[in-house]
């Protein structure tokens, strides 16, 4: 199945193309010299220790935090301070986080209806049709009308995920989408994961789930100290690492 | 201008004191009655022909100065006294004596004093913010005696202190203690020591820098004390208002010859309906304050000069 | 999310003004400037309109000009002639004192109240939070004028205490509780007294000793030495024994109703006790709560763990219940503190001469300088609260717990 | 059994002990005395000082309340009516009980018109204090404001209409404009607004005596009525001025917070009664020359700047305790920082502070008390001042104040039991 | 070794003797007819259901908690009102918490001399040897002057452990001693109370490491509804419980 995904998807076209990019955090150097060329239906996992950067790489794509030299340019839009940019930029681009980060004021619907009535200014009737066609397709539609705090965590990423399609973004960042939850839950929100990725998506995802990895990437990138220290298709990456550090990553995750 | 601003609002405020029988305070129905209240009362007819369209402030000895400066009374007629500095410094403008006062104390009768001399180290209470503060260091300084100040607010404040023993004597103006004795329920168990110690030429006074709104006042004031001396009274003012007589001061004063109110910015009838808002000079003394009132003030310093008093009006001319 | 340096190179144009979010936060905090700037520009022109309107100015000249007013209590020297300068001072320092006094008392009342809140005997925790929610749910000026309604309706004045069959007696005909204040004897010091403080003041240094050596020997021999009773005995019998040996050099001056007033010994001023009262019980009930949360957040299991060490209840409070609740509790204390001090301006309604009723109050109104006055109290307040957070940012961060 | 051993003993209980009640000693009212009451010689002695000093007051209060005079109108008369015995006058609540509500100079016949405004208050408050009641309650909430206006300070019901109306349209055009940007929406709406009002003005002027009653001006106020208008009022409009200053202060534009920190920071650094005297003798000299704002008005202002320099703090925490992840969610949905922040993080952090802004409140009514130090005749007021000194009344404190006292307890304690029950309700909330 | 470990420790003198013992909180009967003899040098581990009143059992061993009815002897000394027993009995038994409880306020150091010099009057000079001595023993003498809230869970409860040793207890009381660690740190505290036990302390342990029980304890005593069910030694305990709710618990806990 991940071979048959591959091969289905991947455009010629650029999704993003990030070229000599670097950032600090005061005077410590996070990201060096980043060059990433990202095609649209391409899915992409992202690994490395803790520390190396791969929160601040894709933050950085979505305009969460600043980088300071190179360019990163998004669907065509040069990532600027120019507001107008940065706006097209993240309602181009949807971001599923580690603690979800779901609105817990807000219903399941209206966490996912917000973002479009408000900003893609889509009538409430529509947004709401929109929603619960995501909900469905994450398998919560039930859940519509209840508060996030009612729900297991493996559905309220879920939720976080139907909430960032309603934006009908064309590529969708997840920063370790699975790490908070326990083991039963991690498998419904991958299975999303996987079907996303397979109408096609582009993905670039942080994770450890090699599993998934192996089963959807189209290219496994592995990060350490800020810079990106490997990448390959995910067969090649995981059964014949070339970089030590890589080997090293990969017997203590596999390992583990 | 002030008299404009009157005009346009329709109603004098009216700076006053936060009750003092006789002088300004309010009686069951709540209105306010009283000798300062006449002449505000006497402002409001003469500018807006309406004696009860005044809006009455009651402001302590803090907070009066404050209140006119600051713009929210057009008039203080607060039982004030005209000092150098409250003239001078304090920019306001007094326009007249309505009462010729001084600084007197009053004390229980069974401590038996008879004399302020004796007072070392009773304990006075005294409202603060007033020339009266000042005086009372002055003047037990001077004599070298000791005393012990507690400062009070209002009035009214001072009554259950004294009253309860919280200090020995009270001292403010001498109109001010006997208006205060008249409302104790013993009047008698009290007496007022025979020392005056100090000049309070007390006085309506307004801000300085507006003079017509001053002028305004400073004759209506006289108008009062003038009617007096002339014998226009509230109950004759009508008539003698309807045609010119033979004094041509009164003809004058009341607008039936010359244009006297034309010159202050109003209508010839000026003068009759300050005179007749509460009577002149005379009347409203012995309707709120006199020998037949309960506070039982001679008129004293406060006659006219040619009874022997003080009060003498510039002439209206 | 702000600056980026690199990328777009383009020219400027006057719509990144607002757009782009290097420049947009510096035309915010601009207009911000600018509206501020005009703002205070519109007060200060109107302040000069109408101060020249009514041909007032500002100077604080009048500061070194005489008062010419009496105050009743002075900390320092003045009389009706000294500045007003002076006169503020003695404000200052009067504020100070019920400040300082209220927050002993506070304190004190506080802690036991907030410590009995949490007693195991039912009828003194009811007590105790009817103090509490009565205390703190009512405006502390209410409390304030009772107190000092109290001093002029139902104590006796001094005028009680005269005559033969007087309405009122002196307490141990050395006190004396009248409506203008409380009377006690006041010590006068004879020659060789000296000797007997000088002996007072080294038994104290002589406890301080003794506790410390108590530790000590705890520490390093292991022998646990009594300080309680010693320390109270050393407190007590070598000043008095001193006393005795100089021939009693220290008298007393009780007071004694001559004239209009009691005269001599220590009196203390109705307004002064009615504010420096009210202020404590008030911020009392506050402390009361303060302390008791302080206590309840110490888990139990802090508690049981050190019983189960084999420490007695006593020992649990001193060495670890009370320095963990100290850490919760004085922050809030401190910050109680500072609204004691606030609270204590108004001692204007009860006459008591603080800064408020000074330079606030008489030499604001005998000398129309308004503005002047108030921005100087303010300026006080502001010192104090600026001091009193400054040392409670040094505390906390002295007592702040170590964390990973 | 005892002899249990582990090396040769196992054992198997095959039936069950059922529950047995607690021996005697451990249950009952004595158990509990014992361990409540009596248990240790210290707390024996609590009990009974305690219970002494209950007893001092019951036998002392009791009589003065039984004994209570509620119907001569002085307190000659009312000294005379207890012929010797301990007993409170009483009457002078009744007989000073309107002046005592609304001061001294509120017109007689008026006083039914601030006790429905008081009484409305309540109603309009059900909805905001309390969460399960009906949504659409909230629309006389809105109304209110204006209709307390109008009741309390009388004049043609067309002000307070004009006002509603103008504020009505502002909404509409804001939320015309609102999606397009906050600013453009914000500044649509004022612009309407005005509008509203400048035309409305001139209907008003048109028409001065529609639907009027008397009017009353504000420096007529007195008594508990002014305490409750200006607690009301302040802590209304201070609630928005906290929330700007407490987004202010936590602003990356470094001038911006450094304005709110010195403001929040000067005013909480001041006593209330200096900002009162600033209100009373200064401010004043800072309006444009011959503008006259009349005191309450200026006490208003002030009051409300020193609350919502409390309030701002308050809102600040509960801006402090949201997490991070909230507002870069917002952010990477592509919400704008006016619409994180109003549909996403205040209201969040709103909530957290409500039990913080209650205490404000509570705080902030006690404190509106001190106007009587500006000689306004407030409750407190009243009792210093028009009351104690009048010939009748002069000398009877207990009552008055006993009665401040329980009109002020009774207020500020049940807010405060309210914001109790509120926290007890939010930390259940949704889950 | 747990077979040593039985056989070369346990004497026939009585550490603890529990008679008859009854315990009601309020009306409610936690405690109910409890017999149990310990042996000194006899290590116990208590199981049962949440709420059976394990903790309680415990904890009225170390008059944490006062009995109403029978009687409970420790080391030859009868548990009553009396303080000065009290006293005697608590520097007899050492205990851990589930939570550590700890001194937030003291160093690892301070925590572990307080008792002693306070209690046993020990020269703090000694006392702070003999911590030493015991922090080594749990393997983290570098850590004395260190602040609880430094230290991992694992490390704590170890200095929970040091802490009751520096009072020299005869018996130790644990309660759920690992159940508030991570997995990691659950071996490090476990493997401190094996050696702890192989040294002959006199242990009752509350806990639901089955592993850690059939290791180390001489009887597993199996509590219910307030009541001793049943009690055995390990490997017929395990293999062989024979009432029913033994059974089912075991089925669970194992199970899981
Ligand atoms: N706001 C910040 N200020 C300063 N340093 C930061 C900040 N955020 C992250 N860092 C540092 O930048 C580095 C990279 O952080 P990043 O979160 O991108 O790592 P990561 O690869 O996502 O690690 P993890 O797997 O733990 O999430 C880390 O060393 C981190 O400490
Ligand atoms: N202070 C108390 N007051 C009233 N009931 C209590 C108290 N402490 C415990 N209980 C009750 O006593 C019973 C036994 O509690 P205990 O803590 O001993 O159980 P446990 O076996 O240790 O359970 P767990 O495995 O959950 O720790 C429980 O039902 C508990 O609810
Ligand atoms: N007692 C008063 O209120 C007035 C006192 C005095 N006449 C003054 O003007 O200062
Ligand atoms: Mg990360
Ligand atoms: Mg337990």
């Amino acid at each position: 199945m991940a071979e048959q995904a591959q091969e289905l998807t991947v455009s010629d076209e650029v999704a993003i193309q990030i070229n000599n990019m670097n950032k600090w955090y005061g005077s410590f150097h996070v990201l060096r010299d980043i060059d990433l060329t990202v095609y649209r239906g391409e899915r992409i996992v992202i690994a490395g220790p803790s520390g190396s950067g791969k929160s601040t790489l894709i933050r950085c794509i979505n305009a969460l935090e600043e980088h300071q030299k190179g360019s990163i340019t998004v669907d065509g839009t040069l990532l600027s301070s120019d507001l107008k940019n940065i706006d097209r930029i993240r309602s181009e681009v949807g971001m599923v986080f580690q603690h979800f980060n779901l609105f817990p004021h807000l219903t399941i619907l209206e966490n996912c209806t917000l973002a479009p009535i408000w900003v893609r200014k889509t009538p409430k009737k529509e947004a709401e049709d929109i929603a619960m066609h995501f909900l469905t397709k994450v398998k919560i539609p039930d859940q519509a009308n209840k508060y996030p705090g009612q729900l297991s965590g493996g559905q309220q990423q879920r939720v976080a995920i139907a909430r960032s399609l309603c934006m009908r973004p064309r590529i969708m960042l997840f920063d370790e989408p699975t790490s908070a939850l326990d083991p039963e839950m991690i498998k419904e929100v991958l299975d999303t994961m996987v079907e996303l990725a397979e109408e096609g998506m582009t993905m670039l995802c942080v994770t450890h789930e090699m599993g998934f990895a192996r089963q959807v990437a189209n290219r496994v990138i592995f990060m350490d100290a800020g810079q990106i220290v490997e990448q390959n298709e995910p067969e090649e990456f995981f059964n014949n690492p070339q970089n030590e550090r890589t080997k090293l990553f990969l017997s203590q995750i596999l390992g583990h | 201008a002030t008299l404009d601003d009157v005009k346009a609002r329709g109603t004098l405020n009216c700076g006053v004191t936060t009750g003092l029988v006789g002088f300004a305070a309010p009686n069951a129905n709540g209105e306010w009655e009283g000798f300062d209240v006449g002449v505000c009362r006497a402002v409001a007819a003469a500018v807006l022909g309406d004696p009860t369209a005044v809006e009455f402030v009651p402001t302590t000895g803090k907070t009066r100065f404050t209140a006119l400066a600051s713009g929210e009374i057009d008039l203080l007629a607060r039982n004030t006294t005209w000092t150098f500095s409250r003239d001078v410094d304090l920019k306001f403008e007094f326009v007249g004596i309505n009462y010729y006062d001084g600084q007197g104390f009053m004390v229980p009768k069974e401590l038996g004093v008879s004399s302020a001399k004796e007072l070392d180290g009773a304990t006075v209470c005294i409202q603060t913010g007033t020339t009266t503060e000042l005086n009372l260091a002055d003047f037990f300084r001077a004599n070298n005696i000791s005393y012990e100040p507690v400062p009070i607010e209002t009035n009214a404040e001072a009554q259950p202190l004294y009253l309860e023993g919280a200090c020995d004597v009270y001292t403010t103006d001498a109109s001010g203690l006997a208006a205060t004795r008249a409302a104790f329920e013993n009047p008698g168990d009290h007496v007022v020591l025979p020392e005056i110690i100090s000049k309070e030429p007390l006085g309506p006074l307004v801000r300085h820098g507006d003079n017509d709104w001053a002028d305004i006042n400073r004759w209506v004031l006289n108008a009062l004390i003038a009617a007096e001396e002339l014998g226009v009274t509230s109950a004759n003012v009508e008539e003698l208002a309807s045609a010119p007589g033979d004094n041509p001061e009164i003809n004058r004063l009341l607008g039936t010859e010359g244009t006297l109110g034309e010159m202050l910015g109003l209508d010839a009838d000026w003068a009759k309906r300050a005179i007749m808002a509460g009577g002149n000079y005379g009347e409203l003394f012995e309707k709120n304050i006199g020998e037949n009132t309960p506070i039982g003030l001679a008129r004293g310093l406060n006659a006219q000069w040619t009874e022997g008093g003080l009060l003498y009006s510039p002439p209206f001319r | 999310m702000s600056t980026y340096s690199d990328p777009p190179s383009g020219s400027f144009q006057l719509s990144m003004l607002i757009n782009d979010t290097r420049y947009r936060s510096y035309t915010f905090q601009f207009v911000a400037l600018l509206l501020l700037v005009l703002g205070m520009a519109y007060l200060g022109w109107n302040l000069v309109q109408n101060l020249a309107a009514a041909g007032l100015n500002i100077s604080y000249q009048f500061l070194g000009e005489p008062a010419g007013y009496d105050i009743n209590q002075t900390l320092i020297p003045y009389t009706s002639q000294s500045s007003h300068w002076q006169a503020s001072m003695v404000g200052v320092l009067n504020t100070l004192l019920v400040a300082f006094l209220g927050c002993i008392m506070a304190t004190i009342i506080g802690v036991a109240v907030g410590v009995l809140r949490l007693s195991n005997n039912w009828i003194v925790r009811q007590l105790m939070s009817i103090y509490v929610e009565i205390f703190r749910n009512v405006p502390v000026l209410v409390w304030i004028l009772i107190i000092m309604a109290i001093f002029i309706a139902v104590l006796p004045q001094p005028r009680d205490f005269r005559g033969d069959d007087a309405e009122a007696s002196m307490f141990l005909n050395a006190f004396a509780f009248t409506g203008r204040g409380f009377y006690s004897p006041a010590p006068i010091f004879g020659p060789g007294s000296g000797v007997v403080v000088a002996v007072f003041l080294a038994s104290i240094a002589g406890i301080f000793a003794l506790r410390n050596y108590a530790t000590k020997a705890l520490y390093q021999r292991g022998q646990l030495i009594p300080t309680l009773w010693p320390s109270i005995a050393l407190f007590f019998i070598p000043a008095i024994l001193a006393f005795y040996i100089m021939g009693r050099p220290i008298g007393l001056e009780y007071p004694e109703l001559r004239g209009f007033n009691f005269q001599g010994g220590v009196f203390m001023r109705n307004s002064l006790i009615a504010l420096w009262f009210a202020l404590s019980i008030y911020t009392a009930a506050f402390i009361a709560e303060n302390v008791r949360a302080g206590i309840l957040a110490v888990s139990k299991g802090q508690t049981e763990a050190a019983a189960s060490l084999g420490m007695r209840p006593n020992r649990i409070m001193n060495l670890v219940v009370l320095p963990q609740a100290l850490r919760v509790i004085i922050p809030p204390l401190i910050s109680q503190y500072l609204n004691l001090t606030k609270n204590s301006s108004l001692a204007i309604a009860v006459g008591y001469m603080d800064l408020t009723g000074t330079l606030g109050g008489i030499t604001l109104n005998q000398t129309g300088r308004a503005i002047e006055c108030i921005v100087l109290l303010m300026l006080f307040y502001l010192t104090i609260s600026l001091v009193i957070s400054a040392l409670m940012n040094v505390y906390n961060n002295a007592v702040k717990l170590k964390e990973r | 059994m005892s002899d249990t051993h582990a090396q040769s003993v196992a054992f198997v209980r095959d039936t069950m002990i059922p529950e047995q009640a607690p021996p005697a000693s451990e249950a009952g009212i004595i158990k509990w005395m014992r361990e409540n009451l009596f248990s240790g010689w210290f707390n024996t002695i609590l009990t009974l000082v305690s219970l002494y000093f209950i007893y001092q007051i019951v036998t002392s209060a009791y009589p003065w309340f039984a004994n209570g005079i509620w119907t001569t109108s002085s307190l000659a008369e009312c000294r005379e009516a207890l012929d010797g015995m301990t007993g409170a006058c009483f009457s002078v609540l009744t007989e000073r009980w309107n002046q005592l509500l609304f001061g001294f100079q509120y017109p007689n016949d008026a006083y039914w018109r601030p006790t429905l405004a008081f009484f409305l208050l309540i109603v309009a408050l059900v909805p905001v204090l309390y969460p399960k009641a009906p949504r659409n309650m909230l629309i006389f909430t809105a109304i209110y404001p204006f209709l307390a206006f109008w009741l309390i300070w009388g004049g043609t019901i067309l002000i307070p209409i004009v006002a509603m109306l103008g504020f009505v349209g502002g909404y509409f055009a804001f939320k015309q404009f609102d999606h397009q940007s906050f600013a453009m929406g914000l500044l649509a709406g004022v612009i309407a607004a005005v509008v509203v009002w400048w035309v409305g003005g001139f209907a008003t002027g048109a028409a001065p005596n529609l639907l009027a009653l008397e009017a009353v001006p504000s420096r007529d106020m007195g008594g508990f009525m002014l305490n409750m208008i200006l607690g009301t009022v302040c802590v209304a409009l201070s609630l928005p001025i906290g929330i700007v200053l407490a987004l202010g202060r936590q602003s990356h534009m470094p001038i911006i917070k450094w304005i709110c920190v010195i403001f929040i920071e000067f005013i909480r650094g001041v006593p209330l009664i200096t900002l009162l005297f600033v209100a009373n003798v200064v401010l004043a000299y800072f309006l444009p020359p011959g503008t006259n704002f009349d005191l309450i008005l200026r006490v208003i202002i002030m009051i409300t700047l020193f609350a919502s320099a409390y309030i701002a703090e308050v809102i600040r925490g509960g801006l402090a305790a949201l997490p991070r992840g909230q507002y870069e969610a917002a952010d990477s949905l592509g919400l704008d920082y006016a619409q994180s922040t109003r549909l996403i993080i205040m209201p969040q952090a709103l909530k957290i502070s409500i039990p913080g802004i209650v205490n404000v409140a509570v705080g902030l009514f006690k404190d509106t008390v001190l106007v009587s130090v500006i000689s306004m005749f407030d409750l407190v007021g009243m009792i210093r001042g028009p009351i104690l000194a009048s010939t009748e009344w002069n000398g009877v404190y207990w009552e008055l104040w006993g009665f401040a006292v329980f009109v002020f307890f009774i207020v500020c304690f049940s807010i405060s039991k309210y914001s109790q029950w509120l926290e007890r309700q939010l930390a259940t909330d949704h889950r």
